[in-house]
């Protein structure tokens, strides 16, 4: 059997690689897609299982002895793509990561999906991989799986990535904003807004004398570390899920992102039904930082931060905790911010330097730079 | 209205016919417009709202105001009693409830 | 550590002030800030609540969000919707609500409205769009004044023709004027504004201060500050005295900044003005010159008065006054709330319609 | 201690919560974005884990003895969001289902990610939310994780939505397109082109006399019954992963989205390094459907399906899968379309009514209808 | 079932008509499909490959993304790039490209291009966005200039000024002419297009079949109707007759549709037309008449023709007119791909270029 | 060039001032201008390019050519072979080995 070779398509649709920016055909089923995954993306994360290029990733069980399964997602749409101290792919890997560290799980495995505007150069696609690869090269997780779409100009804004990640919970452990008890210490990692205003100052043409750099980071060393110091996990035998030890020293941790510390406190007042008291001479904020904020009128406690953490703790375990913290690289600066307190359930409030105590609120809207 | 914060003018140029500046604030710097403020040296400090430097800060009007108010709080500090009346020693202890 | 602004943010420094202020107050005073930025600082560091019982401070209406009319903002958002038009404005005004949106939801269906931080980012605008027509919305009070001129002028010395303001100025003193004209005024001093002073000078201040025996002190806006000017209006007050003493004198001269001035009154000319919540005020505002018509975003888009008016349940100029309080108001929780403004007092965060709103006081 | 109660933000940036349009301020850490997720997200999915609204969903382990871990993510971004036959939400739902159960994985849990245009109707988002609730609830596959960013207007198109998902693959099982042997038989599911054509004709304003539907359908029941059929999983111990087991009737299934059957044939004769070649006259497409084809120049084989498989089984066996697809409301026009030989590999070759062969190939971008 | 359309696919009709070919052929005869239409048929059912060795199909220039030339795709694209322009096109255009880039690649970088299938829906563009330019890319063979001299009449009736048309007509039988009179030529037979002839009739062919000796048949598309005109023009070929026999009845008429020959008569006129790969071929397109000068791009944005040719390494005219063969231009599979093509039969994935590289044929 | 399918006009109406049709294939239905083709009615057939209907298919024209056709095949079949002259039994089963 002889076969001719003939074109597939013999319409007059041509091919159109032009060699220097994203088309619709780099979406899917296309030579160009299956070119883009091989040449590029399959190198950029060169995981075994992901090479394979089936329509899942399978993968021997992660899990321990009574381990549970950590599952979490997040996209990220951040503009500028680069911006001093990182870019959208260092982002994408790290904040899946944190939100699995968050819940004391080792991180494993993250999926990575794009989606790319038509008409975006090539080298920018390329770039924004190298970083996804190279954070997850630099954390140790695994990237396994993958999606690439392309949608028409002007039907995204340069490139999305979402990223779900899975982690290995330990035994026992059970962190929950819903933990919280009066008592507790709320501590932070170190300084509040650095990366909102690294973003925010590009956009509104300021520099800074030093750069001022976004904080990205992935914590689940710092988090390790943490869980460590607070005797956590236990040795004991793995409990029923979801509730928590007797005297479980740590309560939760979060990353404040989006909304910042005041929306991460505010969703753990709500959901432990307490208080909670920070003091305002006691929040970390970088000098740079708070000079960007007052000439923008923007408070940072509504400011996101992406490598930074708030870790409630038990009074007696509170000590130990911020040592180790200030131990590790990413938590030099951690410092205990405040605590909980039975009264005003729901709420949040910031103990002024004079005295006097303000509620915070969730913020009802975006962050504008302002004159008034 | 009108917030407008101290910054330190370290570099002065032009723009499209402006005289314009690069004013720092602990580290980060932002553009004014310095055309309202023409007298104006590297060094000095200046209030910018929406863009535009609209006074140069007066350092000795500053200092003569701080020297009228830490002689009030010198005074108190001699009396030993805070702002409330109370004892120095434990003002810090229970700020909370004074209110 | 940012000089000339966290020495006066010292709590041991504001403490004592406190206490001066607690020991010469002997009697209730009622005291007003004019001024939106004292109001956001008063309550950002919590200085009302530390004040003595006695002492009442009232919000006034110093601020753009809260003043500038329903019938202007409603022509904003006819120009933004415009697809010629990129409308430029500062943050602060994106989300207030006209007769029925705001320029944040024209925004969210399509109109090219951004956020400058400096009216000479909407000159670049222009000359960078020259196939479209740029607009900026020139609201403020006498401290933006001269920075909005300088763009007119800067844009008349480029010789755009696609760049315009639509102007909604005001001037503090006649609103100030208007607020002890009424007949149940309760103000008996006035925190004065320190930035718009830093421009126009204490003249005006000291006429007023005179005509109604009213004290007046021009504050910085760190808490020291404040409580410094407080301290200074409640002696004036206790002593019976009403001058204009000037707390600020680092950054206000008597004089004001006669450049800005000067620019000031090359481009815009005195004009009546209608505030939100308090109607119109004779000579409170300021609007383009003749000779910069063509830069007048009302005339060159032939804009029309809509004549949208306030709720008429809306009782926020009794509120502004002084005079009521907001549960007073029929609305109140009810058709009125911060995310449904029917009036001035509800419509700015700092306003104490939205402020009682937010603690759920009735 | 009393709180004197006070507004956060005291700037003038005001809440504009309209009640009708995305805002901004809905994409995270704001009052809105609480509301949305309390309000319309949690309900939707009505899941005990999700419900917690911690940064990460932890789970008991889902795995039994000897089970793998399936995992994939895809982002949907198709316009329109509803379609006959289908929405965004359905495709979204079923799509990663679909790519969990080709690897013959049973899906277990799901992610949701949204991005939202600054803009979009309310009660849109609200109906797409909706259809992923309903489809998962469809499906019995647990959405236990989420995430809402909301982009300002021109910066996205309406919405997107990512999924990731999470499965259970028996043990010694091992679906792969690389497992491809001469001989194999390749099935069909149903009809081609329905979901692409469905989509298309909407664009381009044709219409049907029945309305032209998607084929959007999870298949994860398909799978087992032609997993079933094919005397897998097996009941031996589990072994060396991936390996595949002597003689494992079952090859490789795949689902031929975008692209269509002709890149998921070439896919696997690549990675195969095998020949494929299907018969022209075998090709279920359904009348409408074609008749559309005609009309815009677009050939069925390059267009996406939303709700068909391909299985790739022994000779010996395809006809008791074909039997059994048959039986199971989702097959009942499955058909063999081909066969898998030594010859030409990496290439598939479609055998016309007329006899000759010709190569398809992968499309070489966008489909466009065409006049020529 | 597609009414007349799945009859003529009937293998066992198609079986027999192959058979009665092979029958009929004693020696080589070269037959060209003048239309891109019939060369899509062929490689989709296979045809040729089941013809007896001895005919021999050559791929005709019948398809618009081969035969219109660089300059004139460059002037799209130029139009295209204008920021007040919607421009519109066939799917077909998207992706040929001009001197250096593509309307998919402007598509990309913001220009507002969109697909239409009728020129009608251009014509609605426009009625829609009366703000902005709305030029529709008129590309085609007679088949095609009816409904395009229908989207000029519609928006003069409705008075649209921001409508206007890119045109690049062209015709076939002077194309025919041309092929046939090159010096190398070896073409012998044609099959001529059925929709073209549906539109114009047969006169042209008659006359051409005449004068050149020449036998035509213009044939349907699908396989049953592409064998029997094949059988046709064997026999007449055996039988050295030259005439033209019209396979395709149930459509074509002699007369052609007079309907839309008189629109087309109204609103365009002929012009010489450079064909890529071909060159210039007199009086081969069709312009719009002056009294329709307001519809006409070219004269409305002033384009100029940027005198962009082919590449001169490029020897694809005499490809299309059979004398060579691929591998044998220099730049084949070289500077020449189907990623980047330099001519003609590269650029159509019809072409035989673009044939050859996907065969990997050297 | 000139893609075009024959499709049942099955419904005729006026838009614009122009008559215009829908076009059923095998149940897609299409929008077609009809202006080319005044005469036809529901019920015909039409072949339509880039939107306009071009021809109204004459059915007695391609009733005439199948008859034809057929003629040639029910020749062949009487003879017994395919159109390769083999035996029509295997006609089907090796039509790949006649390339
Ligand atoms: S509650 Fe609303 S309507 Fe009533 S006074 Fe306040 S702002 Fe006006
Ligand atoms: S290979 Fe390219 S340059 Fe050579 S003849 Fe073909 S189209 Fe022209
Ligand atoms: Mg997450
Ligand atoms: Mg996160
Ligand atoms: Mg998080
Ligand atoms: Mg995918
Ligand atoms: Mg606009
Ligand atoms: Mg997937
Ligand atoms: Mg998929
Ligand atoms: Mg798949
Ligand atoms: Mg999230
Ligand atoms: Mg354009």
């Amino acid at each position: 059997m002889s076969w001719q070779i003939k074109p597939e398509n013999f319409g007059c649709p041509l091919p159109a690689a032009d060699g220097a920016t994203v088309q619709l055909a780099h979406g899917g089923g296309s030579r160009l897609a299956a070119e883009l995954i091989e040449q590029t993306l399959v190198p950029a994360f060169a995981d075994p299982v992901l090479s394979r290029l089936e329509d899942q990733a399978v993968l021997e069980s992660p899990l321990g002895a009574g381990e549970r399964l950590a599952f979490t997602t997040d996209s990220f749409v951040v503009d500028p793509l680069f911006f001093p101290g990182g870019s959208i792919g260092e982002l994408a890997i790290n904040g899946t990561i944190n939100d699995l560290a968050m819940g004391g799980a080792r991180p494993l495995y993250l999926s990575v999906a794009l989606i790319v505007e038509e008409g975006l150069e090539l080298a920018i696609l390329r770039r924004v991989i190298a970083d996804l690869g190279a954070a997850a090269k630099a954390a140790g997780v695994r990237v396994v799986t993958g999606d690439t779409k392309v949608v028409g100009r002007g039907s995204c804004d340069k490139i999305f990535i979402n990223t779900s990640g899975i982690g290995a919970v330990p035994a026992g452990l059970a962190l929950s904003a819903a933990n919280l008890q009066p008592g507790d210490k709320i501590i932070i990692s170190g300084t509040m807004a650095d990366h909102g205003m690294a973003i925010m100052s590009c956009r509104q043409g300021l520099s800074f004398a030093e750069p001022l750099t976004s904080d990205t980071a992935a914590l689940h060393q710092l988090t390790a570390a943490i869980m460590a110091a607070a005797g956590m996990p236990p040795a004991a035998p793995a409990q029923k899920a979801n509730e928590p030890e007797a005297g479980q020293a740590l309560r939760a941790m979060r990353d404040p992102t989006r909304g910042g510390v005041a929306a991460v406190l505010t969703e753990m007042a709500r959901a432990s039904r307490v208080g909670v008291v920070i003091a305002e001479e006691t929040l970390p904020v970088a000098g740079p930082v708070r000079g960007a904020c007052e000439i923008l009128g923007i408070d940072p406690l509504f400011v996101a931060n992406e490598g930074k953490l708030l870790a409630v703790v038990a009074p007696e375990s509170a000590g130990a905790v911020l040592q180790a913290m200030r131990e590790h690289p990413l938590g030099r600066q951690a410092a205990i911010i405040g605590e909980v307190v039975a009264e005003n359930p729901g709420l949040v409030a910031l103990r002024t330097a004079l005295g006097p105590h303000r509620i915070i609120d969730l913020p009802s809207g975006e962050l504008l730079p302002r004159i008034c | 209205m009108c917030l407008a914060v101290p910054g330190k003018v370290v570099e002065i140029f032009e723009e499209n016919g402006l005289k314009m500046g690069h004013i720092d604030y602990a580290g980060a710097i932002s553009r004014a417009c310095l055309e309202y403020v023409p007298e104006i040296r590297l060094g000095d400090y200046t209030v910018v709202h929406a863009g535009f430097a609209l006074s140069i800060l007066d350092e000795e009007e500053a200092a003569k105001s701080f020297a009228a108010w830490r002689e009030l709080q010198a005074a108190a500090a001699r009396e030993g009693v805070d702002l409330f009346g109370r004892p120095l020693a434990d003002a810090d202890a229970d700020a909370d409830e004074q209110e | 550590m940012l000089k000339h602004l966290d020495e006066y943010r010292d709590p041991a420094l504001a403490r004592k002030l406190l206490a001066e202020i607690a020991a010469v107050t002997t009697r209730p005073w009622v005291i007003m800030e004019i001024c939106g930025g004292h109001t956001h600082a008063i309550i950002r560091h919590g200085i009302d609540l530390l004040l003595p019982r006695q002492l009442e401070l009232v919000h006034g209406p110093g601020c753009p969000v809260c003043v500038t009319p329903v019938a202007l903002i409603d022509q904003a958002l006819a120009l933004a919707r415009r697809p010629e038009v990129i409308f430029t404005s500062f943050g602060d005004m994106l989300r207030v609500p006209g007769s029925r949106e705001s320029l944040a939801r024209i925004r969210a269906r399509g109109g090219d409205i951004r956020t400058v931080y400096s009216p000479l980012e909407a000159v670049n605008l222009a000359v960078q769009n020259p196939a479209q027509e740029v607009v900026f919305f020139a609201v403020g009070f006498e401290t933006t004044a001269p920075g909005n001129a300088l763009a007119v002028q800067q844009a008349a010395r480029l010789g755009l023709t696609n760049f315009s303001l639509l102007v909604s100025h005001v001037l503090v003193p006649p609103a100030i004027g208007a607020l002890l004209a009424a007949p149940d005024n309760r103000i008996q001093a006035f925190l004065a504004p320190g930035h718009v002073c830093t421009v126009e000078g204490l003249q005006d201040y000291e006429a007023m201060a005179a005509a109604h025996q009213v004290p007046m002190v021009p504050a910085g806006f760190e808490p020291v500050d404040i409580l410094a000017a407080i301290l200074l209006l409640v002696r004036q007050l206790e002593e019976g005295r009403a001058q204009v003493e000037n707390e600020y004198r680092r950054s206000v001269r008597p004089e004001g900044n006669p450049a800005a001035r000067l620019a000031v009154e090359q481009v815009f000319q005195v004009c009546h003005r209608t505030w939100r919540g308090l109607g119109e005020i004779p000579a409170s505002g300021l609007r383009l010159r003749p000779e910069f018509a063509a830069f007048d975003a009302q005339c060159k888009f032939a804009l029309e008065e809509t004549g949208e008016m306030e709720s008429p349940q809306c009782i926020s100029g009794a509120i502004l006054r002084g005079e009521s309080k907001p549960p007073q108001c029929p609305a109140f929780g009810k058709e009125c709330t911060p995310e449904h403004p029917l009036g001035a007092t509800m419509v700015s965060s700092e306003g104490a319609c939205a402020a009682y709103r937010h603690a759920n006081r009735q």
